[in-house]
């Protein structure tokens, strides 16, 4: 990623939209945060590093009335893709600036490599991690402290885009792969899966970040997390709420999830909430033969359907 | 076109009463460029007698060759003989139908069957795997005297669930494959009536009257030869001619040449190389070959199922 | 709140195995409830002015009443609450008969199951809302889909009724399958001409307006209300000019076109004017024969046309009417005999269909009425009728009966024998189906009379030998195999639905059945109703069915439609899907999955969208709910709180 | 033509025997008779094949299992094939033979002689050695004559090997008549154990 | 009010209005006799079946769920259920994810005429919930 | 009894032990890298390596609490006739939180002067509760404690306070309750400690640098804070998310609800956050703070200035976790000083004019 060619297509872009929206440098050297640049001079502080962790598709639907053109990724362009196959947003009025990646860091991994001791600086180069602490300086390869969508994955180039900034980019490992960790989690009995979740899941607070930073949450401020009118959930502090909520983050996702990662990313208590989404998306392919973000002329697999369903079975009762 | 790695099971027939079909095929094999694969040591594949008697002794006595095929790595199995495919293909059908019968008749096998193979009868592998237009190609002669009634007999398409081959009703795999060497065809009604089977030995009265009716329809169709792709059919259509003529008051004496005989003749084959000679009924003049004359190509028949993928 | 309960005994169908008493009692404790009682027959006028006097007595405002299923007496209930004052939807009902006591063979697990279903009740009618239903004009027009008689049965009387009617017909002229039979069992009376007059009245009729060669292209909108595009389909001929002289079809030197009214027994021409009877008389061209078409030149039709009628131009052409009410008389079609690989169906000429005897028979037909074996023109001495040719025969998906083979086979064997005194016809049967009015007489008459040799058994094979046809079934009364040397041998084959069924069901959103056979309300109450209001059917298309069951359809459909027009204005259910504009995010999921495209797109001031539902065209199927992220679309009276309340009745504890 | 009480003879346990080993239902059939009719050994039979069924329908155990049809029958499929109702009849007549035979019900002799020679030869050499077979029916039935006629056409064409062509894995497949033995009277046993308890 | 300690589990029904309710009231008047357990609610069309109530049930104290409409091609509403049969299959492939049995949810087509067919299916489910046993710790029966 | 006491090393840990047998002990434990205050049982460590993610609050605040149960009564006599009963009762056992941070401590302070007078459940679990802080010994990323008027090694709020000194713990009895802990079994006494104490104190204080100008505590321009452009562009990327406000050691906004069954229910109250588009929804559908830069606003003015107006000192103890844990890095130390700087100008050209 070249932080100045970057600069240079969206300045080019800049004139055309309201605003550019890209990444710069955050409050410490180990965080970038989105910077919504309707300036050339906010264009300056774009940067391009696997520290642009976030999936500024997100802000698209918000934006609606508004001309904008986004950076994305490989797998955020897969967001834009299934705004377009919802309906989310009009193609006219969103430039996509993409940029085939290689992949991010994951701030958490970072930070458990050094032990959490405060970071210095931290640089890159030829998919190697350098970190500086008051205390060390490691080397380490980018996809080790890379968030698990960076190591099987299968976007790296943008599937759309109006602008494309860099080199393509081979996929990595084999689409086979990209399951395998839901595959062994499988391997574990009823019972070992949920203690599991009830463990993880009892950790949430209901902050909801993931929500809210889930591109494909359309409900937003009409969440039925929250609502009395329908009364689907309490406000009590209890496992059973929590696992309530999160399933129906999930399936409300089924067959919309772009498994960009943000709702596992922001959550302050670390909870692998994408695997539920991974999970579903996997029962969606093998069902349905269907990847969501992938095609815009596509229809999400549960608002049509087929008379006869090649894959669903009548399932016997024992 | 499908595969055409597939393993070749003869079966016992074809190494007695059928060995001149056995020496046929290979030679329409050799014409046709196919390497003919025999699973090493095969056994027999259990046949009416196995079935008749128990069902888990035939699935397990034909799964074993199954096994054996599986073994080789390869795609599937054709046989020549229908009886022997019946037995491989049903035990194949019942093993992946109820996974009870399957693990019931692994329990009887040294290595279990994994229910893998593509079993077909040869007639089927030729006609759909190598296909007519392959088979028109090695073709050299013509034999200008023949017509010939295929005769396709009870379980080469029966029951269609199981054979998934043909059109059970109308069968025209074989009048299609003899059309496409040159020979001339004729269309009758009994072409899928039964023979009377294996029961020659022990139910003669059966066989004779049942047999007659095949024949006399042939012979009221205008042909003067009969194709086969069974050696029990052929056995009851040929050398018990004889006794069907003995107890009907008939006068037979049609030839009765298995498919592969006729296309290896057209092929340049000699009747000898062929086995022709091994049988009763003697062809006469009927093998007498001549050069190609061109005539207008007939459209193969189709059969329901191709006719309802066309549509 | 105060909710009533009335906990019904009914005789002792509840009381047998359930403690109504001890329901009762436990229902008192009920938070909410204000009054159980149970009571003998609650659906009785004493047992609905009980639970009258106590909405006044104890100034009730929820009722339940838990009893038999409320597929049976809902409506009756809704009712009573409504004389008492109450909102109809105020009403909730407990199974505790269907569902419980006539299933549960533990009186204490009964009890308990009745005392839960009442819990879900109440905590369902706490939440239920007061529903106003809204009325809206209709359009006093109807369509009818299909000419046969049914469907002209079904015009002529809504017309009489009057009704500006439009009746599309698919193929050139009305009259259907009926048109071309011969003669009608049991009476033998003459087809066409009981048939003709009703024709010609439809032709005639000023409030009739008829669309021949016409198909239904788009349907939209609802009860009372339809707009429909009608694809009228080229003709190549100016049927305003068209006199139906018949000259144009006599010069065509196009000679081997498909008949397909007369079934391909005999060719046509490729410009043709269908049966004499036709309705309109018309000509029209198949362009697939037409030399005009297919080899570019020719033009005789056009030379010789008095009226300058032929227009090689023409296009199809879509034309759009309003109405208020549809019937569907669209139907049936026959089974492809090449389905019968045994039968040699398709490869024996000699082996025919029963519709195709039928034009044989027929004097008006191809031979003139004269019957000959397709192969060699001969007349055919030994005739053998097969019946059930793919009916009842699950191997080939036709699992059900066709349900008037069995009477024009023994009027077909009738007829053979008056044409051809000297003939033989047997028939193999499986059993006699007979049971209309002078149908069984009839069917003995066949044998009796006309010498007609009856079979009990299957046809297994027909096949060639020299000039005959051998057919050889079973004669399970004799318990062997029979073989009949035939020159003719007519195939009973199955009624199916009419091809395209299934398409034209999806335009008007009705179900139809697996066989494709479209499904009616109820089979026994609502037999001409389907689930989609303001849609009605009439004859085939419904299910296999004689001629006088068509027109009593056709009358009913008719009846129904005019009792519907009836009323200047109508009222919708209000159990339908409504839209909170405050919690819709306008992601239009529900519109992408109505199933009746009851949802719309609206816009509001300030530029938010929102989905928006048409209430005359909600179906009330609540998929939109069940699809809505937000919780902002809700099926009224079946919302996600009031399920909530019944799943939270029975799970919490 | 003798009278049949259905209330004494009927044998529900006899038809869900059918029904299980089969896995066809005999209820599903409707007597239409087209198994009858495209049967062409009706002719030989005792009872034809839609009122062994039938005979199955009313539980007449011994007549269905006494029938010479159900020995009869060569499985050519016809019946199935042609089965408006979708029931494999050609299955049912196998399962009924089956279980004729493990009852030691043999009303065809020759028929089940013939098999049991061919299933030796089987069982010996792994592969079928016609003569064998020939000769062992030949013994076991006494119709020493059977085919004369056609040894001179069979042995100067030279058909038939006069030696077992024996293979290389007779013991694998003699190890699968031994388990299937042991299979089958273990059920036996564990049958007669349950009859003896009940 | 709990169920009956002991002898029943809690199974809840969902059941469209015109098919499958139509098809346990047809196993009523038959008096097909079925296990207690089940509490049936009435919906207008499997398609109303938002896959959350059968979690929400679930999660909050059912031990099986089961669900019924009409056969597919047969929906009073032309299209319910071909939606139900999409969502609720999700819904039983994630089940087992999150440790909750698969077979505690079940979801199948009978029609109104289908008396018998519901019968097997009640008896069945319900044998086969038992089969697993409760999702929940059962407190003893109130009164 | 003294003030001063001393753990070595091998006794810290029984200690906390034998604590628990006494008292409720919450402390910050690690699970899956995430470390938050948990009630401690067997097998779980204490984890005092790095600030945890949450704050201690839910202890004192819980994320939901039970107000009071409601149960319906009926007599069988008059089934129209219902009675409510009411059970508030609490039962909050003697609690000690160890390993507050000096951030965290001083939270609590915030909402002492709002709840502890007028909020019995609050009063009670306060009263009930003993907080052990712990000196920092360096900031972590986003810590700003410096800036809002404390520091590294700030005792304020907490009853005892502990520096780890001389291979072992140094314990410093700031309040009663905190003196009561230095009677139990295994404190030595600490006076030997008190000077390597008070100078790792001492460094702990310098090793942060001021992020925003204010001594000790920022003001802010009420002028800068109502440019509505502000508001728009610092909270362009926010999410409206509940991370900072839940994390918060000082946020102390709640909602009220009933979760009713058909025979009763509860009365919940359970933390919301200002920046959830629901926390000022009205039922018309009105929201006055509908746009996302209103609520950013209202976050930091309630904690800058609102909170200032009525109590006089601000409503942050600059943990950082907000800055931390925003998944979009919305920095509120920077968003301070932003608007501190008009206030320097004022305050500058006020000093210029007198």
């Amino acid at each position: 990623m070249n932080a100045q060619e970057l600069r240079k297509a969206a300045k080019e872009v800049l004139p055309s939209v309201d605003v550019v929206i890209g990444q710069r440098a955050g409050f410490d050297p180990l965080h970038a945060e989105p910077c919504f640049a309707t300036k050339p001079e906010d264009v300056d502080d774009f940067i391009a590093s696997p520290l642009c962790v976030h999936n500024l598709a997100s802000y698209l639907p918000s934006l609606k009335g508004k001309k904008v053109a986004v950076v994305v990724k490989g797998c955020d362009s897969r967001t834009v893709v299934q705004f377009l196959e919802e309906g989310l947003i009009k193609r006219e009025n969103v430039t996509v600036i993409g940029v085939p990646c290689s992949g991010i860091i994951s701030v958490k991994k970072v930070l458990e490599r050094v032990s959490h001791e405060p970071i210095q600086s931290i640089s890159f180069d030829n998919e190697t991690v350098t970190v500086k602490t008051n205390k060390r300086e490691e080397k380490i390869p980018l996809l080790e402290v890379a968030p698990g969508k960076c190591t099987t994955c299968q976007y790296p180039n943008p599937l759309i885009f109006d602008v494309l900034v860099g080199q393509k980019l081979e996929p990595r490992g084999s689409a086979e792969a990209v399951y395998d960790d839901i595959r062994e989690f499988e391997t574990k009995s009823l019972e070992e899966r949920k203690e599991y979740w009830e463990k993880t899941l009892g950790r949430c607070i209901r902050c909801y970040a993931c929500r809210n930073a889930c591109p494909l949450c359309v409900c937003q401020e009409s969440c039925i997390a929250e609502t009395r009118d329908p009364h689907w959930m309490s406000q009590k502090d209890d496992p059973k709420e929590k696992m309530t909520f999160h399933m129906i983050h999930a399936i409300h996702l089924a067959g919309r999830c772009t498994e960009c990662g943000e709702c596992e990313r922001v959550c302050p208590m670390d909870i692998p909430l994408g695997q539920l989404k991974k999970k579903i998306n996997m029962g969606m392919k093998e069902l349905y033969d269907y990847v969501p973000g992938i095609n815009p002329e596509e229809k999400p697999p549960m608002y049509v359907f087929k008379v006869e369903e090649d894959k669903i079975e009548e399932h016997e009762l024992s | 076109m499908a595969d055409k790695d597939y393993a070749y099971y003869p079966g016992c027939s074809l190494e007695g009463t059928g060995s001149a079909y056995d020496a046929s095929i290979r030679l329409v094999m050799q014409a046709l460029g196919v390497e003919v694969k025999e699973p090493h040591d095969w056994s027999c594949c259990g046949s009416t007698p196995a079935h008749a008697v128990d069902h888990l002794l035939a699935g397990a006595l034909a799964a074993r060759n199954l096994v054996l095929v599986q073994k080789m790595g390869l795609k599937g199995v054709s046989a020549p003989c229908p009886s022997c495919f019946s037995a491989l293909k049903t035990a194949h059908y019942r093993m992946a139908k109820s996974k009870a019968f399957k693990d019931e008749v692994n329990e009887l096998l040294d290595v279990p069957y994994e229910g893998t193979v593509d079993v077909r009868s040869t007639l089927q592998f030729i006609y759909e795997n190598i296909g007519v237009e392959e088979v028109a190609r090695p073709v050299k002669l013509a034999l200008p005297n023949m017509k010939v009634a295929p005769y396709y007999g009870c379980i080469l398409n029966r029951p269609p669930e199981i054979a998934q081959f043909d059109d059970p009703e109308n069968p025209v795999s074989m009048d299609n494959l003899i059309s496409a060497v040159g020979v001339e065809v004729v269309d009758y009604a009994f072409k899928m009536e039964c023979c009377g089977a294996a029961f020659g030995v022990p139910r003669k009265d059966m066989v004779n009257k049942l047999t007659h009716k095949v024949l006399s329809m042939a012979i009221e169709a205008g042909a003067n030869c009969i194709a086969v792709a069974c050696p029990l059919c052929q056995q009851n259509l040929d050398l018990r001619q004889a006794q069907v003529n003995a107890a009907m008051g008939s006068s037979f004496n049609i030839p009765v040449l298995y498919f592969s005989q006729i296309m290896g003749l057209t092929y340049g084959f000699t009747p000898k190389e062929l086995g022709i000679d091994k049988g009763v009924v003697d062809p006469g003049n009927l093998i007498e070959t001549g050069p190609i004359v061109p005539k207008e190509v007939e459209k193969p028949k189709k059969t329901k199922a191709a006719a309802k993928e066309a549509s | 709140m105060k909710v009533g309960v009335f906990i019904c005994h009914c005789g002792n169908n509840i009381a047998g195995t359930v403690d109504v008493a001890r329901v009762a009692e436990e229902t008192r404790k009920i938070p909410g409830v204000a009054y159980a009682i149970n009571y003998m027959y609650t659906c009785s006028e004493p047992g609905q002015d009980q639970i009258k006097d106590a909405i006044k007595k104890y100034d009730l405002d929820r009722i339940v009443v838990a009893a038999c299923s409320p597929r049976m007496h809902e409506l009756t209930f809704r009712r009573t609450v409504e004389k008492a004052g109450l909102n109809r939807y105020y009403f909730e009902m407990a199974n505790i008969r269907e569902h419980c006591s006539w299933i549960g063979e533990d009186r204490e697990l009964n009890t308990n199951k009745a005392m839960e279903a009442v819990r879900a009740a109440v905590a369902k009618v706490m939440q239920d809302k007061p529903l106003y239903s809204s009325s809206f004009a209709v359009n006093k027009r109807v369509l009818v889909i299909g000419g046969g008689v049914a469907g002209m049965q079904a015009a002529l009387d809504c017309a009489d009724g009057g009704h500006e009617v439009v009746l599309v017909e698919k193929s050139p002229s009305v009259g259907g399958m009926m048109a071309r039979l011969d003669k009608t069992f049991p009476t033998i009376d003459c087809s066409i001409c009981i048939l003709g007059p009703k024709m010609v009245d439809v032709a005639q009729h000023d409030l009739i307006k008829l669309y021949a060669y016409s198909e239904v292209e788009e349907v939209k909108g609802y009860v009372g209300n339809y707009q429909i595009k009608i694809r009228k389909k080229a003709t190549y001929v100016d049927w305003t000019k068209c006199t139906g002289c018949g000259e144009c079809m006599e010069k065509c030197p196009s000679k081997d076109a498909y008949d397909s009214f007369n079934f391909g027994v005999a060719p046509t021409k490729a410009i043709n004017i269908p049966f004499p009877q036709a309705i309109p008389k018309k000509a029209k061209i198949d362009p697939t024969y037409c030399r005009q078409f297919t080899k570019g030149k020719c033009g005789v039709c056009a030379k010789i046309c008095p009226t300058k009628a032929i227009n090689y131009e023409m296009e199809d052409e879509i034309v759009t009417e309003e109405v208020g009410a549809i019937v569907v008389a669209s139907g049936y079609g026959l089974l492809d005999i090449e389905k019968m690989g045994e039968y040699g169906g398709g490869r024996y000429p000699d082996v025919i269909t029963a519709i195709q005897y039928e034009r044989l028979l027929n004097a008006s037909g191809p031979t003139s009425g004269h019957i000959v074996r397709p192969s060699d023109h001969e007349e055919p001495k030994t005739v053998v009728f097969v019946s059930c040719c793919g009916s009842r025969d699950k191997s080939i998906g036709v699992p059900y009966c066709s349900n008037f083979c069995c009477m024009y086979i023994a009027k077909q064997a009738i007829l053979t024998k008056d044409h051809m005194p000297d003939s033989q016809s047997y028939v193999f049967y499986m059993d006699i189906r007979s049971p209309g009015k002078g149908y069984d007489e009839f069917t003995r008459r066949a044998q009796e009379e006309y010498g007609t040799k009856y079979i009990r058994g299957r046809v297994s094979r027909i096949f060639p030998k020299g000039k005959k046809m051998v057919v050889r079934g079973a004669d399970t009364l004799l318990g062997t195999t029979v073989e009949i040397e035939a020159d003719l041998v007519v195939l009973a084959n199955a009624v199916t639905a009419a091809p395209g069924a299934p398409q034209l069901a999806e335009k008007l959103h009705i179900s139809y059945d697996t066989n494709a056979f479209y499904v009616e309300s109820h089979p026994k109450l609502r037999p001409v109703e389907t689930n989609t209001s303001g849609v009605f059917l009439a004859g085939c298309a419904q299910g296999p069915k004689d001629i006088p069951a068509s027109v009593g359809q056709g009358s009913a459909a008719a009846a129904k439609v005019l009792s519907m027009l009836s009323k200047d204005f109508l009222e919708n259910d209000p159990a339908i899907a409504q839209v909170n504009q405050n919690a819709c995010v306008g992601c239009l999921k529900c519109v992408k999955t109505c199933p009746f495209q009851a949802i719309v797109e609206e816009e509001l001031r300030g530029g938010k969208v929102v989905a928006k539902v048409i209430q005359t065209v909600c179906a009330g199927c609540g998929v939109c709910t069940s699809t809505c992220p937000c919780g902002a679309i809700q099926l009224q009276h079946f919302t996600d709180n009031q399920l909530l309340a019944e799943v939270n009745a029975l799970c919490l504890s | 033509m003798r009278v049949i009480n259905l209330s004494t003879t009927s044998d529900a346990s006899f038809i869900e025997q059918v029904k299980k080993e089969s896995g066809q239902d005999p209820a599903e059939c409707y007597q239409c008779g087209n198994c009858t009719a495209g049967c062409p050994y009706t002719e030989f039979f005792d009872y034809p094949v839609s009122m062994i069924m039938r005979l199955i329908q009313a539980g007449q155990k011994d007549t269905v299992l006494n029938s010479k049809a159900i020995w009869l029958c060569a499985t050519c499929e016809t019946c199935t094939t042609r089965c408006p109702c979708e029931v494999d009849v050609a299955h049912v007549m196998d399962t009924l033979r089956n279980i004729a035979y493990r009852e030691g019900r043999y009303t065809e002799k020759d028929i089940k002689t013939f098999y049991e020679a061919f299933l030796t030869s089987l069982k010996n050499n792994g592969r079928i050695y016609e003569l064998g077979i020939l000769m062992g029916y030949k013994a076991k039935t006494l119709h020493l004559l059977a085919d004369a006629d056609l040894g001179p056409n069979v042995l100067v064409k030279r058909l038939i090997h006069f030696q077992p062509n024996k293979i290389e894995g007779r013991d694998e497949v003699q190890r699968i008549f031994k388990r299937f033995a042991e299979k089958r009277d273990n059920e036996k046993r564990d049958n007669q154990k349950r009859d003896h308890h009940g | 009010m709990p169920e009956l300690a002991g002898k029943e589990l809690r199974i809840v029904g969902f059941l469209c209005n015109w098919c499958s309710y139509g098809g346990a009231d047809t196993a009523g008047v038959g008096r097909f006799k079925q296990p207690t357990d089940l509490r049936i609610i009435r919906v207008p069309c499997s398609g109303r079946i938002d896959p959350l109530f059968v979690v929400k049930a679930l999660i909050n104290g059912a031990d099986g769920v089961l669900v019924s409409g009409c056969h597919p091609r047969d929906c009073h509403y032309s299209d319910g259920n071909y939606y139900a049969r999409r969502r609720l299959e999700m819904l039983k492939q994630f089940l087992p994810f999150m440790g909750i049995d698969g077979k505690r949810f079940h979801y199948t087509w009978v029609s109104a005429s289908e008396g018998q067919r519901w019968q097997k299916v009640v008896t069945d489910f319900t044998r086969q919930v038992h089969g697993i046993g409760p999702l929940h710790e059962k407190k003893e029966a109130a009164k | 009894m003294t003030d001063k006491g001393y753990l070595p090393q091998d006794k810290w840990e029984p200690f906390i032990e034998s604590l628990s047998n006494d008292f409720r002990v919450y402390a910050p434990c690690e699970e899956d890298g995430v470390i938050t205050f948990q009630v401690l049982e067997k097998g779980k460590k204490v984890d005092l390596s790095r600030p945890s993610t949450s704050a201690p609050k839910g202890v004192m605040f819980p994320q939901s609490e039970r107000l009071f149960s409601f149960d319906f009564k009926k007599a069988p006599e008059s089934p129209d006739k219902m009675a409510v009963e009411l059970d508030a009762s609490t039962n909050m056992p003697e609690t000690v939180i160890i390993g507050a941070r000096p951030c965290d401590a001083k939270g609590f302070l915030t909402y002492d002067r709002v709840y502890l007078e007028v909020d019995p459940y609050y009063r009670e679990r306060r009263e009930k509760t003993t907080v052990v802080g712990f000196c920092c010994n360096g900031p972590f990323a986003g810590c700003f404690c410096t800036s809002a008027g404390g520091g590294l090694a700030e005792k304020e709020g907490s009853d005892l306070f502990v520096t780890e000194v001389d291979n072992g713990y140094f314990l410093e009895a700031i309040t009663e309750k905190g003196k009561k802990l230095l009677g139990r079994p295994m404190v030595e006494d600490g006076a030997s400690h008190a000077d390597a104490a008070s100078k790792k104190q001492e460094q702990a204080s310098k090793a942060l640098q001021k992020v925003i100008p204010g001594d000790p505590e920022p003001r802010i321009s009420r002028e800068a804070f109502e440019s509505d452009a502000f508001w728009d562009e610092v909270s362009a990327k926010c999410l409206s998310c509940g991370v900072c406000t839940y994390l918060c050691p000082t946020c102390y906004c709640f909602n009220i609800t009933d979760e009713a069954r058909l025979e009763g229910g509860e009365r919940v109250r359970s933390w919301d956050a200002c920046m959830f588009h629901h926390f000022t929804l009205e039922a018309s559908g009105h929201n006055p703070r509908g746009r996302k830069a209103m609520r950013l606003k209202q976050r930091v003015g309630h904690k800058f200035l609102y909170y200032v107006d009525k109590y006089g000192t601000i409503a942050c103890s600059g943990c950082g976790r907000c800055i931390r844990h925003c998944p979009v890095s919305v920095e509120i130390s920077g968003i301070v000083a932003r608007l501190t700087e008009g206030a320097q100008e004022d305050q500058k050209a006020a000093e210029a004019r007198s």
